[in-house]
């Protein structure tokens, strides 16, 4: 911990040579941070300051500083972090002006943040805690054994028809929003998408919504067929009905595209 | 009938996860054999004492009984099943955590305590992981998700109930001090 | 090692699967302690006799030995497994699926396709169904341990052979969708 006041005078652009934590490390170090709640507490905690005294001049600036670090390693950076220093950046600016003295402590601008980082810092807590509870397959195991042989009519009894190429399909047809799709070369247009639909919608009148993309698309084919789905039916040119018991939602033609 | 401590044994071996008492009821009942709930839970206290120089053990989880290797085993036994199922994120264990006490909850109201966007992996992760479910539907506009924890979740941490969570408690530094602003 | 016997029986009793004497050396290797495979074998053995009155019973199949209840409790499980309505979950219908689909198949390869994780339970179950079985390891970092359905799967599907699974049309696919954006 001692080592980190290195940090608070770092190049933005790189990192200083001097730094005797390995770069891969400080990445990682970096990388953990559950949010960016996670990184303010860290630099308050580093700090060793209480969360009530927060001096947000300097916690806005160190803040920052690890922000440009983080997209000096290139780490992607979620766009809560840059909404976190954009609320920093406002209080410091209402902390420098000039106070009254008859303002009472609601009126302290750091009070809202303060009162969500306890918040949170509660339920981090907690979080660490759980996490050490034993779990299973960590560190204890359930105990069982195989079953006994059922003669053959009692067991053929209880297996259904199953409909295994339905069953592959569904998973197959599902987006993958684990894999990060970075299609470089193939940048989807929602305007393209909206003549896509168009023309398909001339064929048929409707159409479940995930047909509008394809696998391969990934979460950006998702976005853009949502897109361009919203924007046809801001236009009226098409209808999105979800029956209420179901996920899915469908994509309908209005009369008039037809007629 | 006085092979109730081997039926109990042969269906908590079968069964691989917690099993309740009037679940054993039912099967035994299905053999048109009978057995009370207090046999039955007096043959579950016998057939763990016949476990004691075995390796097994009987654990009470939120959705039974269950059993369980001795603790002394786990080293041995972890090289078996070190996979990445058991690992968790900062992330998703907050998340969770979330969920755990503040239960129904909205996927926007865990956001808006943890300051960050809860990935739809987190959440995909929990429910297939089956320690979160949705509960319902929260009546505003958009009518959002509500999770809760399942029993299963207990059960995975070796808990009873939703009461036997650790304590939350405010850190030290906040509740100690004064709201002194400098 | 006195303990040896007790060692046996905890992997057995954990794996869910029918293990080698050979991983069972290797599982005490890993601790430190060193045991011959001589020794590994007649301790099986004496375990056997330990559960002369219990449920239990050792089974040596091709893959190895594996604990399996004795044959005269099937009538009081049945019901167990004949229900399965809530049991043969979502998640196991789609594992065991995209092993018969795909097999031989790692654990992690099956996460990839479902894009969630794939849980121990889950394998467990279906090994303990006798469903699926382990067909080897994979040549890779880790060795995974690569599955595939067994003889059992088929007949309690009703195929003749894994030839019989309906076929994967391409109009069901995804990828060949009527709306082929080009």
């Amino acid at each position: 911990m001692k080592t980190q006041t290195t940090f608070q005078n770092f190049d933005l652009n790189k990192i200083p040579e001097d730094l005797y934590i390995p770069k891969d490390a400080f990445k990682l170090t970096l990388e953990s941070f559950s949010g960016p709640m996670d990184l303010l507490l860290y630099l308050i905690h580093k700090k060793d300051v209480d969360i009530l005294d927060i001096n947000v001049a300097e916690i806005t600036d160190q803040y920052v500083s690890y922000i440009d670090l983080m997209e000096s390693l290139q780490i992607e950076i979620a766009s809560d972090y840059l909404v976190m220093a954009a609320t920093l950046a406002f209080i410091k600016s209402r902390m420098l002006l000039p106070t009254h003295e008859e303002d009472d402590v609601e009126d302290d601008p750091r009070s809202e943040l303060i009162k969500r980082l306890q918040e949170y810092e509660k339920f981090k807590i907690a979080s660490e805690n759980i996490a050490n509870l034993p779990r299973v397959d960590r560190d204890f195991f359930t105990a069982s054994a195989a079953l006994p042989k059922f003669s053959k009519n009692h067991k053929n009894s209880f297996i259904k028809n199953v409909d295994f190429a339905e069953i592959f399909s569904d998973i197959n047809s599902r987006p993958k929003f684990d894999k990060s799709h970075k299609i470089e070369f193939l940048e989807l247009s929602t305007e393209d998408r909206v003549r896509k639909i168009l023309e398909f919608l001339k064929k048929r009148n409707i159409v479940e919504f995930y047909k509008l993309f394809k696998k391969d698309e990934g979460k950006q084919g998702v976005v853009v067929s949502m897109l361009a789905s919203l924007e046809l039916a801001k236009e009226k040119k098409i209808e999105i009905i979800q029956n209420e018991d179901s996920n899915h939602f469908y994509i309908k033609s209005k009369k008039s595209l037809n007629g | 009938m006085d092979n109730l401590i081997n039926c109990v044994e042969a269906i908590l071996l079968s069964a691989g996860r917690p099993i309740k008492i009037s679940e054993i009821r039912e099967l035994i009942r299905l053999m048109d054999q009978q057995a009370e709930l207090a046999d039955i839970k007096k043959a579950i206290i016998d057939l763990d004492k016949r476990f004691t120089d075995s390796t097994l053990q009987i654990v009470e989880v939120a959705s039974g009984y269950r059993l369980q290797i001795k603790n002394e085993y786990s080293r041995l036994l972890l090289p078996m099943w070190q996979d990445n199922s058991s690992k968790t994120s900062k992330a998703l264990m907050e998340t969770l955590t979330i969920i755990a006490y503040k239960q129904p909850i909205t996927r926007g109201e865990i956001e808006s305590i943890r300051g960050v966007s809860v990935s739809t992996q987190i959440i995909r992760n929990l429910t297939e992981r089956n320690w979160i479910k949705v509960s319902g539907y929260k009546d505003v506009p958009g009518r959002p998700a509500l999770y809760k924890t399942t029993k299963e979740f207990l059960d995975d941490f070796q808990l009873k109930s939703i009461e036997d969570l650790p304590e939350i408690t405010d850190s030290k530094s906040i509740t100690d001090l004064e709201l002194n602003f400098g």
